[in-house]
């Protein structure tokens, strides 16, 4: 590779431990240190083999084999194995690891009594030569080699971990296009490329600096001055039409969709919203439309929970239309005719108080007086895990941006009865059993050749959710990156679906 | 007559006050002469402070200043001279020396320092001989251990030292002036009589010509050539220092010099002024008060733990008397212990030891005491104005002790109240004012009818004049007499000034270093004092009568030495022998005192 | 003496400043009701423009449109009434506390005062800001828990105040003078001591005010303030602070507001220092 | 001497440990749980339990404070429980850029304190005397977010003289320290101004006139010093004040200190972190009053340690 660029963020890089990084910012960095068995088509949802060259499904669905490629090294040198793979999942099952991503490797045999610290490893993975894996799995996982794409399945070599125990995260050793090379604390990452990647002529950078602790606005200021070349965090809002109507800049921007719905959660248990009417009604009386304006337009109005670009989206469906009226009349069938009083949480970063008083003030002009707690996000995420705390949670600022392209990584945890217990995320509490079996058998369709009808299957299950209202899907945000001019890299890649912000991998500097 | 060196004449100055500016130095004029002594007298404000800083050019900005006249030093007006110019006038040939030696010198400096700056100001030389200079200055002012001064704080010197470093400070450069502005009020009398004699001799080998501003006649008498008195800011009275003393012309120098207590006008008398000298007919009465062995000590904390380290031995072991209608003097140089003893009987500090008031015995144990033990002890302290609460009128403070205990209330109180302003001379329609509506004296007054009001057997009186000026001073006196002849009240008058406890003292008790070590009938501790403490006390007494002019105060030297010591210490008790009728005197403790 | 020590403020030039400044925004936050242009809460159509920019000053909108479409003029005036309610209650229930705690400390020694002092020194060493925060986030902010979080924190300066003055008080002359006659304790508290603690209590009062309005907006700033859509002038701010640059008056406008406040609380508190303490005359 | 800084050094253990129990006991009360965030969104009760009782989340709250404090003891913080870094690393890592920001703020704070009181001062009652007054009003008045964002806006937005926000340079040092400084030098400049007139009217500084001292001397040898004194006490208090403006002041430049590591943990309820920070806080309270303490006898020859 040649040349250097410099990307920054407003808050620390956490860890580089693929088991444990689940922020924004550690997200594509750990996709650039580390692989997995299974990628993306860079700038697509399109699986991909990764470290593995092919893979073989049984017939039931529940044998996976991967051949390994050969020859991969890790930034230490020693060649990738498939022990490696088994090593990798085993010790993020690991209760001791405590990994946020454990339990996405639920369906794999063995993971009960893994994740419960009673076995050392997950049953159901066998090394079966150096270069070939076997998975097998409890009952069939449709979305399983998506979940092989994701950092927590990435590959890392266990004398490194040993070596470094807790501090793995710190120095971090994979197979991927770039190593890390320095790291200040609270200051600067530098990622240098890796000239043993396994891919040729990847990565296309020299070397990556990423500087923590810039405000976005900063950072953009900077990035105009040409000391920035990517602005991680996006454009702040307060930039956004500053920026969308400079000629000068207009270029560098690129816009793309994600995976990304911003939602109210409207607590199933709490009254008013234990009545669908009410729920309904508040469907009716968000006035999605202004509050895009409000964000300067970076997003569409949503009407159901999937984002546009996940498969399972339906077109057809009309949602709740803006009707203020007929939400009144809702609210007063339900026996709210004098009007209710609620409370909305929000995270207390911009915009998210903003959008919670503009909700607000629709829910007033039907009746609904709604006081807003603006908290940490920690205390937002602990209220909604709580069954009688928070009546609505707008999602913004802790949304669910998907882990991997597939429908059902939208219902499990937020919509499912799964995630309504203490602690969940399922911050509505919605559970209905039928749709929850609906689920299931869904996600049992692992053969390809169902794959259509899977994804009819989870189209039904989301419009029928709406139908009971558990939330408000407000809009789906839009991704939109500047690069400074010297960078050079197809639009698809600065707005690569997995890779936020960028595909790190893929771009090169003039 | 010798070369004339100053030159003052119709210097006015005035200060900027919220009604407009005020005449503080009214057309005052005189000469100074090589070699010679002009003492500038007055009561307190009368303006001599501002005389001084109005030659020095040193009026505090920007409140006061010089409103016309000359300052003529060697011809030059020094009025009309730009800043720089008088810079080098100062400390060159007009020196200062302040009243205050406790602050006049700056803390975080060396004495050294302050000294070699005094003297490289007017006249660079290098470092070396800055030093030998200021050492043979000190040297000069015959300060103990002059080396080891250089090097020393301010804070590490005594009051008596710290004078002398000033004065060493001011002839540093051989001025032709000095101005020494009340250089020993705050001193104490032993310390008082070694200054004075130091500025003496040292006029003597320099010929310095003094400009010595005092309010205390006895060292006008013992310094002076020739003296002003100055009131509300004119001289009144100038002329030589015998002329004034012996025929004062002005009806205020006149009243002045009559209110000055003499140490001695008593002699030969037995009783207190207030009586005619009538020694009290004791008879077979008890004591009123009885104290044994009452000990004061104050702890010092310090260490990890704050232990207590050393302590201040205070009062020890002293032991008195007070008769009905008897007042007992206690006399003694600054920190021997004399107002602790005051307020230990008071119970306003811990204590040790047996007292006996009126037959009830105290509990040394209870700051709070009984009521009705405590209405028999009042207090008279030394500041009037700081012990009123400023906030009250002062009918609120004097009703409020008959308040507190009870005694009267509604129109009884009215009245009484009004009776005990009767009764000290202060107008009734004064009650509803506040202290700092009133004079020095007349607060005082309000002082002496609050202690009054519960009708108490006996007074201490802390230093209760002095703070006033001399002929309010004798006002307040003379009030404390008459009080004593009409109800027969006693007191215990803590004071140190020898003349006025002279004047006001059936019996008197010297303490030194918080012990009693002559105690006896005020005529013979004063005629016939036994202990050599008592004799150095009396002899520094100035006298205001310029022909008894000491000429020698070789007498009067040393330090008093601290009263801290470690825990181990064991004080050497004062064993008290009688020599007289009632007369003790301490033989073998405590033989440094001389 | 209420009426003496206003005629004595209005003398000096710098305090009538601060008075006005006072009853300027004091009047506008008490009237505004009636003469706030909008309602300080309606998220106005013509507030934004097509795109959802705010507006600038303009003659409709005398200060502009915040980020919500909101008049600000109108916010700046009901966010006087949350930043003055904030300033007086919390600054007035630190006071209280910390007079309380100061004049028991500084008066009854022994092992009350022992222990009240020690609680103060450990409240010093925490950083005050953290605390707040901290304390914002467990209660859960409201206008009420944010004045009672900026009273746990600001009580302590006025304690450790009260307390050296009660010490030294208790020196004083005149209070020995009391013990002497009788005088029981309470009596001299209450009676002797407190009259002369009360100016310093009224001075911390002013002072304290504008720390207090400070504090609460560097709270709000850091979104642990009042809750929205209350105004309050910090969260004004921090709702608009990234939009420096695209909508600086969002920005200036209030923060000048804030400064203007606790300069005028400032001024008439310094001078009330002056005319409440007599040692203090002639200093300026 | 030595009896003294080890009694203080205990009293100030003392305070730092009921400072560490205070806020242990404050973020015990949070309601947000610890172990919950570590799981993550997929995780299943079960883990969640798990996690709960490895990092002891468990235990009454005595026993989680006490082991908490035994290994703080030996020196170790614990680990962020977001991060997974060593707590005392994070710390580490950030304190010189604080220490760096610190020592500029008070560079500044002192600087255009002390001489803009000193002037006042000196020229009291005079234009320039209440010009100075009414900045070091506005000074203490002005909260240091509208002052950072101000300046920022200003001098590196508009007038472009200094980089916006980052670390490194000199240059970057120049905003944030005077944002930081700007109201420390409003408190110094009053006080200076008063406490030199205090000393202006000291028995000891007219001796040094009537010694025939030039202005300059009598002002810096004899005045300053004296002056000085009761702002030094001051300096040490100031530590607190500063450790409260980091958090706003670092967030508002983008300065790699604590101040912004606070703030994101409390964003996050990292325990640890805010444990750490509000510790190393303390610390700094306590050692700076100390200090303050030792250096006043280094000037004042009167006060003992004792
Ligand atoms: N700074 C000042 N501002 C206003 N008035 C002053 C000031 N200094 C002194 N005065 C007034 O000037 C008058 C003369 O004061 P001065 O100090 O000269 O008196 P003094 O004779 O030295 O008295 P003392 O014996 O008390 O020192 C007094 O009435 C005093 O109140
Ligand atoms: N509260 C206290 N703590 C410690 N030492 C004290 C205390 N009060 C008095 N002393 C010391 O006790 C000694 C006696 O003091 P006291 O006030 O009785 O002296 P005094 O004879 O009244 O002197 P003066 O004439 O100066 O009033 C002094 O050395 C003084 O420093
Ligand atoms: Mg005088
Ligand atoms: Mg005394």
């Amino acid at each position: 590779g040649e040349g250097s660029i410099t990307v920054t963020y407003k808050d620390d890089v956490s860890t580089l431990d693929p088991a444990i990084g689940y922020d924004w910012q550690n997200w594509s960095m750990i996709k650039s240190l580390f692989d997995g068995l299974m990628d993306y088509k860079p700038g697509t949802t399109e699986l991909v083999p990764d470290l593995a060259t092919d893979y073989t499904v049984s017939d039931d669905g529940m044998t996976y084999t991967f051949m390994l490629r050969k020859g991969v090294k890790f930034h230490n040198g020693r060649e990738f194995k498939a022990s490696d793979v088994k090593y990798t999942l085993d010790r993020v099952v690991n209760p001791k690891t405590q990994s946020p991503g454990a339990g996405f490797f639920d369906t794999i045999k063995g993971f009960d009594t893994a994740s419960a610290g009673e076995a050392d490893g997950l049953d159901g993975i066998e090394v079966v030569d150096d270069y070939t894996v076997k998975f097998t799995l409890k009952q069939p996982d449709a979305a399983f080699l998506h979940k092989m794409a994701l950092n927590f399945a990435h590959i890392v070599p266990k004398e490194a971990v040993d070596e470094w125990g807790q501090d793995f995260g710190k120095h971090p050793v994979g197979t991927g296009a770039f190593m890390l090379d320095e790291w200040t604390l609270g200051q600067r990452l530098v990622f240098k490329a890796n000239p043993q990647y396994h891919i040729a002529g990847i990565p296309k950078l020299d070397s990556i600096v990423v500087e923590v602790g810039q405000e976005p606005v900063v950072a953009l200021l900077r990035l105009q001055r040409g000391e920035v070349d990517i602005a991680g965090d996006g454009i702040p809002p307060a930039k956004f039409l500053e920026v969308m109507n400079d000629p000068e800049y207009k270029d560098l921007v690129v816009s793309g969709e994600q995976l990304h719905t911003g939602y109210v959660t409207l607590n199933t248990k709490i009254p008013p919203f234990d009545n669908v009417k009410v729920r309904q009604a508040v469907n009716m009386a968000v006035n999605k439309d202004r509050i895009v304006r409000v964000i300067n337009g970076r997003a569409v109005p949503a009407n159901q929970p999937l984002p546009p670009l996940m498969p399972g989206y339906n077109t057809d469906y009309k949602g709740y239309a803006f009707d203020p009226n007929k939400a009144k009349e809702l609210l007063a069938e339900a026996g709210y005719e004098d009007g209710v009083a609620t409370t909305l949480f929000v995270a207390n970063t911009d915009p998210q108080p903003r959008i919670a008083q503009a909700i607000q003030q629709d829910l007033a002009s039907i009746g609904m007086k709604v006081e807003i707690k603006s908290l940490a996000q920690a205390n937002v995420i602990a209220a909604g895990g709580e069954a009688d705390q928070a009546p609505m949670i707008w999602s913004g600022g802790m949304a669910w941006i998907a882990d991997f392209p597939d429908p059902s990584n939208f219902y499990g945890p937020i919509l499912g009865c799964g995630g309504a217990v203490p602690g969940g995320w399922n911050w509505s509490w919605y559970c209905n059993e039928e749709l929850d079996a609906e689920a299931s058998k869904a996600d049992a369709m692992a053969d390809p050749s169902q794959a259509e009808a899977r994804i009819d299957l989870w189209r039904d299950i989301f419009t029928k959710v709406m139908d009971d209202a558990p939330w408000v899907p407000v809009f789906n945000e839009q991704r939109y990156t500047i690069r400074s001019p010297r960078l050079v890299a197809e639009d698809a890649i600065l707005v690569d679906p997995v890779h936020i912000p960028v595909h790190y991998d893929y771009i090169a500097v003039k | 007559m010798p070369e004339k060196i100053l030159e003052v004449r119709d210097l006015v100055t005035q200060v900027a006050t919220s009604t407009g500016p005020k005449t503080v130095v009214d057309g005052l004029s005189f000469d100074l002469h090589r070699g010679e002594t002009l003492c500038i007298a007055g009561e307190s404000g009368s303006g001599k402070s501002m005389t001084s800083l109005s030659i020095m050019g040193l009026l505090p900005q920007p409140m006061a200043k010089v409103a016309g006249g000359k300052v003529l030093l060697r011809g030059d007006d020094l009025l009309k001279l730009p800043e720089r110019a008088m810079r080098d006038i100062r400390g060159n040939k007009i020196a200062m020396i302040f009243q205050e030696p406790m602050t006049s010198l700056n803390p975080v400096l060396t004495i050294g320092r302050q000294l070699g700056e005094a003297i490289s100001t007017h006249d660079p030389m290098p470092g070396s001989k800055v030093r030998s200079r200021a050492l043979a200055v000190l040297k000069q002012v015959r300060i103990s251990e002059p080396e080891k001064r250089l090097k020393q704080y301010p804070h590490e010197l005594s009051g008596g030292m710290r004078q002398r470093v000033m004065i060493a400070m001011a002839l540093a450069c051989n001025p032709d002036v000095l101005i020494a502005d009340e250089p020993t009020t705050a001193l104490d009398v032993t310390i008082q009589a070694q200054i004075l004699g130091l500025m003496r001799d040292l006029q003597r080998d320099t010929g310095t010509a003094i400009i010595l501003i005092t309010h205390d006649m006895g060292v006008v008498a013992e310094m002076a050539d020739r003296v002003i008195v100055m009131n509300q800011g004119k001289a009144v009275e100038s002329g030589s220092v015998t002329d004034v003393f012996e025929a004062p012309a002005d009806p205020y120098t006149r009243g002045l010099l009559a209110a000055v207590p003499r140490l001695g006008a008593m002699t030969g008398i037995d009783g207190p002024a207030s009586t005619n000298g009538n020694a009290l007919v004791r008879g077979m009465a008890r004591p009123l008060v009885t104290v044994r062995d009452l000990t004061v000590r104050f702890d010092i904390r310090g260490g990890l733990l704050q232990r207590v380290q050393k302590r201040v031995h205070a009062v020890e072991n002293v032991s008195f008397d007070i008769f009905p209608g008897e007042t007992l003097s206690i006399v003694g140089e600054s920190g021997c212990g004399k107002s602790t003893t005051g307020r230990a009987l008071m119970n306003l500090l811990p204590w040790q030891g047996e007292v006996v008031i009126d037959g009830k015995e105290i509990d040394a144990q209870s700051r709070l005491q009984t009521k009705s033990v405590r209405r028999n002890v009042q207090m008279i302290f030394q500041d009037p104005y700081a012990s009123l609460d400023p906030r009250m009128t002062v009918g609120e403070l004097v009703a409020e002790p008959l308040v507190i205990h009870g005694l009267a209330h509604g129109s009884e109180l009215q009245d009484r109240v009004e009776y005990l302003f009767n009764r000290v001379g202060l107008p009734v329609d004064a009650a509803k004012r506040h202290p700092h509506e009133f004079s020095g004296g007349q607060r005082q007054r309000v002082c002496i009818a609050r202690a009054l009001s519960l009708s108490p057997k006996v007074i201490i009186a802390d230093e209760s004049v002095s703070a006033l000026d001399v002929s309010v001073q004798a006002q307040v006196l003379e009030l404390l007499g008459e009080l004593q002849a009409e109800s027969g009240i006693s007191y215990l008058f803590i004071s140190h000034d020898m003349a006025v406890v002279e004047q006001i003292s059936h019996r008197v008790a010297v303490m030194y270093m918080g012990q009693v070590v002559e105690i006896g009938p005020r005529r013979a501790v004063f005629e016939n004092p036994q202990h050599p403490y008592t004799k150095k006390l009396m002899s520094a007494v100035p006298i205001p009568d310029p022909r008894k002019r000491r000429e020698h105060f070789s007498l009067i030297t040393g330090e008093i030495p601290s009263p801290v010591h470690g825990l181990d210490y064991q004080p050497d008790y004062a064993d008290l022998t009688q020599i007289g009728a009632q007369h003790f005197v301490a033989r073998s403790a405590i033989k440094s005192a001389a | 003496m209420g009426m003496l020590v206003l005629a004595e403020l209005v003398k000096r030039k710098l305090a009538l400043l601060g008075l006005i400044i006072i009853v300027i925004i004091a009047g506008s936050a008490l009237l505004a009701p009636w003469i706030a242009p909008y309602d300080p809460q309606n998220q106005m159509f013509d507030g934004l423009t097509i795109e959802g920019a705010p507006m600038p000053p303009s003659m409709q909108f005398l200060l502009g449109t915040d980020l919500l479409g909101r008049d600000l003029l109108s916010r700046l005036m009901y966010g006087a009434q949350t930043s003055l309610i904030i300033g007086v209650v919390a600054n007035g229930t630190a006071v209280m506390i910390g007079a309380l705690v100061g004049v028991i400390a500084g008066f009854f020694q022994g092992w009350i005062g022992t222990i009240l002092m020690r609680v103060t020194d450990l409240m010093m060493a925490f950083p005050a800001l953290l605390l707040a925060i901290v304390l914002a986030a467990l209660f859960k902010p409201s206008l009420w828990i944010v004045a009672m979080v900026i009273a746990m924190v600001n009580w302590v300066q006025v304690a450790r105040v009260i307390y050296t003055e009660t010490r030294s008080l208790s020196e004083r002359e005149f209070i020995e003078a009391e013990w002497a006659i009788g005088a029981s304790r309470f009596r001299i508290l209450f009676k002797h001591m407190l009259p002369h603690l009360l100016s310093t209590m009224v001075v911390w009062a002013t002072l304290g005010i504008a720390t207090t309005v400070l504090l609460e907006a560097t709270l709000s700033y850091l979104g642990v303030g009042v809750q929205p859509p209350t105004p309050s002038w910090g969260n004004i701010i921090f709702e608009n602070q990234t939009y420096f640059t695209s909508a600086p008056w969002l920005v200036f406008i209030p923060g000048v507001a804030i400064i203007l406040l606790a300069l005028a609380f400032n001024l008439v508190g310094d001078a009330l220092r002056d005319i409440l303490d007599p040692t203090q005359k002639g200093r300026h | 001497m030595i009896a003294y800084i080890l009694r203080r050094v205990l009293q100030a253990a003392l305070i730092l440990l009921g400072v560490s129990v205070v806020t242990y006991a404050l973020l015990y009360m949070l309601p947000a749980d610890p172990a919950r965030q570590i799981a993550g969104r997929s995780a299943t009760a079960e883990t969640v339990a798990n996690i709960r009782e490895q990092l002891g989340l468990n235990l009454p709250f005595y026993e989680q404070y006490l082991r908490y404090l035994g290994n703080l003891l030996q020196g170790d913080f614990g680990r962020s429980y977001l991060q997974k870094t060593e707590v005392g690393e994070l710390i580490a890592a950030r304190l010189p850029a604080t220490l760096l920001l610190m020592a500029g703020a008070i560079f500044c704070e002192l600087l255009l304190g002390l001489t803009a009181g000193a002037i006042g001062a000196i020229k009291r009652n005079t234009s320039v005397d209440r010009t100075l007054m009414v900045v070091s009003f506005v000074g203490v008045s002005a909260p240091q977010f509208v002052v950072g964002i101000l300046m920022l806006y200003l001098f590196a937005v508009v007038l472009g003289w200094f980089p916006i926000g980052g670390y490194g340079t000199f240059s970057h040092l120049v905003l944030p320290s005077v944002s930081m400084g700007f109201l420390g030098a409003g408190w110094y400049s009053r006080m200076m101004r008063s406490s030199m007139l205090d000393v202006l009217r000291q028995d000891y500084v007219r001796t040094a006139r009537a010694k025939g001292l030039g202005r300059a001397r009598v002002f810096f040898v004899h005045a300053f010093p004296n002056a000085l004194l009761p702002i030094i006490a001051m300096i040490g208090i100031d530590i607190g004040m500063f450790m409260s403006g980091i958090v706003v002041v670092e967030s508002v430049f983008g300065w790699p200190g604590i101040g912004q590591l606070a703030w994101q943990a409390i964003q996050r309820v990292d325990i640890p972190i805010i444990m750490g920070v509000t510790l190393v806080s303390a610390c700094a309270i306590v050692l700076g009053n100390l200090l303050a303490d030792l250096v006043v006898p280094l000037i004042d020859p009167r006060i003992k340690l004792r």
